[in-house]
């Protein structure tokens, strides 16, 4: 594996606990990460030539200026990005391209969320100020939000639509198999201590928790929360002169790809989050020339564990039609031939929207550099990482363990 | 006297309701919205065109819990329409318990009135009853 | 002129007529640019490899996927960004990137916002809801808003603020001298059929209309509007083999750069609008190799009469210190030596915050193909857009004529 | 028996009201909000430095159109302090004309009340008058 000086490396990689920071603000938890993750590629911000910040709920609030203002203003060009749940993934492209295109050697991606405890539910409902007169407006002419009255559009509904498609196109994938996933998933966060909540639950007790939107349980679903992550990206040819011990613990990128969702039948109804998926791993296999039973783990975006399901056949980790057969077979847990989300996945390491992106690259690097403590899966060489935001945007990360 | 309007505007009222979508007079697809432009071909060019009152459910959920304001449980459903055409909206007539609904059961439009405003125009929603 | 391979171009460049749309919304206005930016370039959406979108009001709100679902869903990579007032330039560079680092051989660049009466001035009151108890928040520890207490931090003072310290350091710049400033550009809008105004307005009118924060009266201040406007960027490579007319009408892109403000003494409680401006502008005539001395055009972000004043220092185009002279001069006026907001600028054109750094480019494109009408510049072929958002980030490019 | 409170937490209240800067230990840069680490430089130690009392105005604005609740006409200025730190307030004790503001005047911080709360609790602001 040639250190080729056109291939973009992970430098540095750092993620804050998730949870719930009640008192700190999106420049406080964006600015911890940010210098974590410096400090973790023994660089500083005055050797960045390029940042970018993905944050939702300030989208137009210059959060990535705002961090500078903090942690160091040295007059580099910021991008602030925002692509749904991809938004952070999507930072890290935009540096990965500053790079790329010779712009910047060295940048800065962060990716932050304070959540405190809004719900993914949305707020849809009917109450009115003023008289109640019914005027068509909007794309569809509605007359009143059509949130429950013409099905739902929220994520917990569509992810539970989506994961019902997969079982009718499939011949059938049961509440059982949907729920394994979350078993899984709250196991393998019992290992992270940076994961939201710690806690092991029964395949009983997650079958029997409060439904949501059938067949997704309270305990299927991610919850809501805050925190931040970080990464430092460094070209090929400037990380060839940085130190051995910089060089020995760097990532390499080996595909970065985002994708949008194409044109298709249904998907104005129901988001397809399966092509856009499909398009930008078949994309990253072929660019990092890497198959997927090369894959020593991934962390993808189960935020619910039916997406999850449906994601083992988007990725190609299973035979196309074989989720359901795939988790029975235990092939998805951290000992078994291709371990998913051993982080705790977003169902139970969080899900702070903006961060996510980043924090699965810090995941996924983490094992590559064999420093993942407790929950290290042994002999990590390869690992993918995927996100999805609804509306939609994919993106697709291939990292490698640095040749030593 | 009392007037009614429909939900959404691809919803047609009338002796016999139907939902009447825009037909992208270069490639035939079909849309709900507004449209500056087809996403599928980038024609500009609509059809209207009526769609069935009859289809098959091509997926659904049975939603606990929502945003206050949203009346729970009910089933939500995608709907393939014979002949073309696939629509979102609740399942009625229809007990909100997983084993009540099956994976491509027919189904057939209905409407019923959701609400009168303060001039008692009523206003008529869509949904699939089980045909 | 080589057409060289390494150079990013604009084929197609669009803007609406800025003004107010009620009942149209972002994703219309969005659509519109979008679509006449594609046609003028005689390419279509399937054409493109990637998209970037700015837009601030919904920046986190998918815009460009959702522009995707009105104009052509073909699966492309999509960035939505947000930099203050430089959101539409900060779009313009994604795309420009990521066709240098060889992602993407075209792009489309869309810059969009609808803030219907939404005023500049903010929402700053003391207005309380529930008991009124004092209660330290914030990084500054405030126990109520400090606008109009602490001195003012809404744009038009602090752009006045930035006036009068041009006029401390350099020895007087009188009130007069601002005001012509905007008798310049509210003369030049009279003949762009797109500026939302179009008006020309006396030295003594403009002195005498209603002060909104001295030296600024309200005909020095932009209006709020609606509006979008849109480029198709495309390689050199890609460019070199499309049609004679395509390439005939090809405006090239010699320098794209963005910066954010380096710590200065005073930044914390006067935001420095200068030298991040003079960074960018000091980069892209060097990346340009093109000197001040020759442009033929330049489109600057008047977003108030003071700010343009400033930016002739900034951008060079004056004797150090000599910007009020300058104005009197006559040299930015349409037949002077430099001419500066021939649209209008942003107090006259209009400023719908994300369409901006992208309606610059449509303007300064416009002149150097020679299909600028009534308001051409004769014999353009060299000249520079500027935007600055206040956070901050400055986007400065240089445009060329195709040697034909 | 009434309590103060200052508006911003760099003021500090008492017999000789001042303000109070957090100086970078390692550059000397100076803040006035919470800090996570040094724009200038990235050190992330800081000490308190209170600041002169006395500076000149090195710019202002005469503010006559603001948002609701913000009354006016006032005068925004920035004042250099004597011996470092520059700070942003309003000009207290001068009528509101551009011709009554010069640049570069010397001028002394002043406190004021700004209002009191349900509990009693009186705000004080900070601004500069003519020296
Ligand atoms: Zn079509
Ligand atoms: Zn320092």
């Amino acid at each position: 594996m040639a250190k080729s000086s056109d291939d973009v490396w992970i430098l540095g990689a750092s993620m804050t606990k998730f949870g719930r920071y009640p008192g700190r603000d999106v420049v406080d938890l964006g600015s911890e990460a940010a210098l974590a993750a410096l400090s973790d590629g023994d660089v500083k911000i005055h050797d960045m030539q390029v940042m970018a910040v993905g944050n939702l709920a300030e989208a137009g609030g210059m959060v990535g200026q705002r961090i500078q203002k903090q942690i160091g203003q040295t007059g580099i060009p910021v991008y602030n990005v925002a692509n749904a749940c991809a938004t952070g993934a999507t930072a890290v492209r935009t540096v990965y391209m500053a790079i790329k295109s010779g712009e910047a050697d060295m940048g800065l991606a962060v990716g932050v969320e304070v959540m405190g405890k809004a719900g993914l539910l949305g707020s849809a409902g009917r109450s009115k100020e003023g008289p109640n007169v019914y005027e068509p407006s909007g794309r569809y002419g509605a007359v009143m939000s059509p949130e429950g009255i013409l099905g739902t559009g929220v994520m917990p509904g569509v992810f539970a639509q989506a994961g019902m498609e997969y079982a009718y196109e499939n011949d059938g994938v049961t509440f059982e198999q949907f729920a394994k996933v979350a078993e899984k998933n709250h196991a393998h966060s019992v290992l992270n201590p940076l994961a939201q909540y710690q806690k092991a639950f029964s395949l009983e007790e997650i079958k029997a928790a409060e439904m949501v939107a059938y067949p997704n349980t309270l305990l299927m679903c991610c919850p809501t929360g805050d925190g931040a992550a970080a990464v430092v990206l460094v070209s090929g040819e400037k990380l060839a002169s940085l130190s051995d011990e910089q060089r020995k613990r760097a990532v390499k990128i080996s595909a970065s790809v985002l994708t949008s969702d194409p044109w298709t039948e249904r998907g104005q109804v129901q988001p397809d989050v399966n092509t856009l998926t499909r398009n930008a791993a078949d994309a990253a296999y072929e660019k990092a020339g890497v198959s997927p039973q090369d894959l020593d783990l991934v962390e993808l975006h189960d935020c619910f564990a039916t997406a999850e399901l449906l994601h083992y056949d988007n990725l190609r980790l299973c035979e196309p039609g074989g989720a359901g057969d795939f988790i029975d077979s235990g092939a998805p847990r951290r000992d078994g031939r291709t371990p998913v989300n051993v982080s705790g996945g977003l169902i139970s390491k969080g899900h702070p929207l903006g961060a996510t992106g980043v924090a699965n690259l810090y995941e996924v690097a983490t094992h590559l550099r064999g420093e993942a403590g407790d929950r290290q899966v042994p002999e990590a060489k390869v690992g993918l990482t995927h996100v999805i935001g609804l509306g939609s945007a994919c993106a697709v990360h291939i990292l490698e363990k640095a040749a030593s | 006297m009392s007037t009614t309007v429909p939900i959404v505007d691809y919803l047609e009222l009338g002796d016999e309701p139907r939902l009447v979508a825009k037909s992208c007079s270069s490639c035939g697809a079909l849309y709900f919205d507004r449209r500056n432009a087809c996403a599928r071909c980038g024609g500009t060019d609509f059809d209207r065109r009526p769609l069935a009152g009859q289809g098959k459910v091509r997926t659904f959920t049975i939603v606990q819990r929502a945003a206050p304001g949203v009346k729970v449980p009910y089933v939500s459903a995608v709907v393939d329409l014979d002949g073309g055409g696939s629509v979102k909206s609740n399942l009625v007539d229809v007990e909100p318990a997983p084993e009540q609904v099956t994976l491509g059961m027919p189904v057939r439009l209905v409407t019923y009135s959701v609400g009168t405003d303060d001039q008692g125009t009523e206003a008529v929603a869509f949904g699939f009853a089980p045909a």
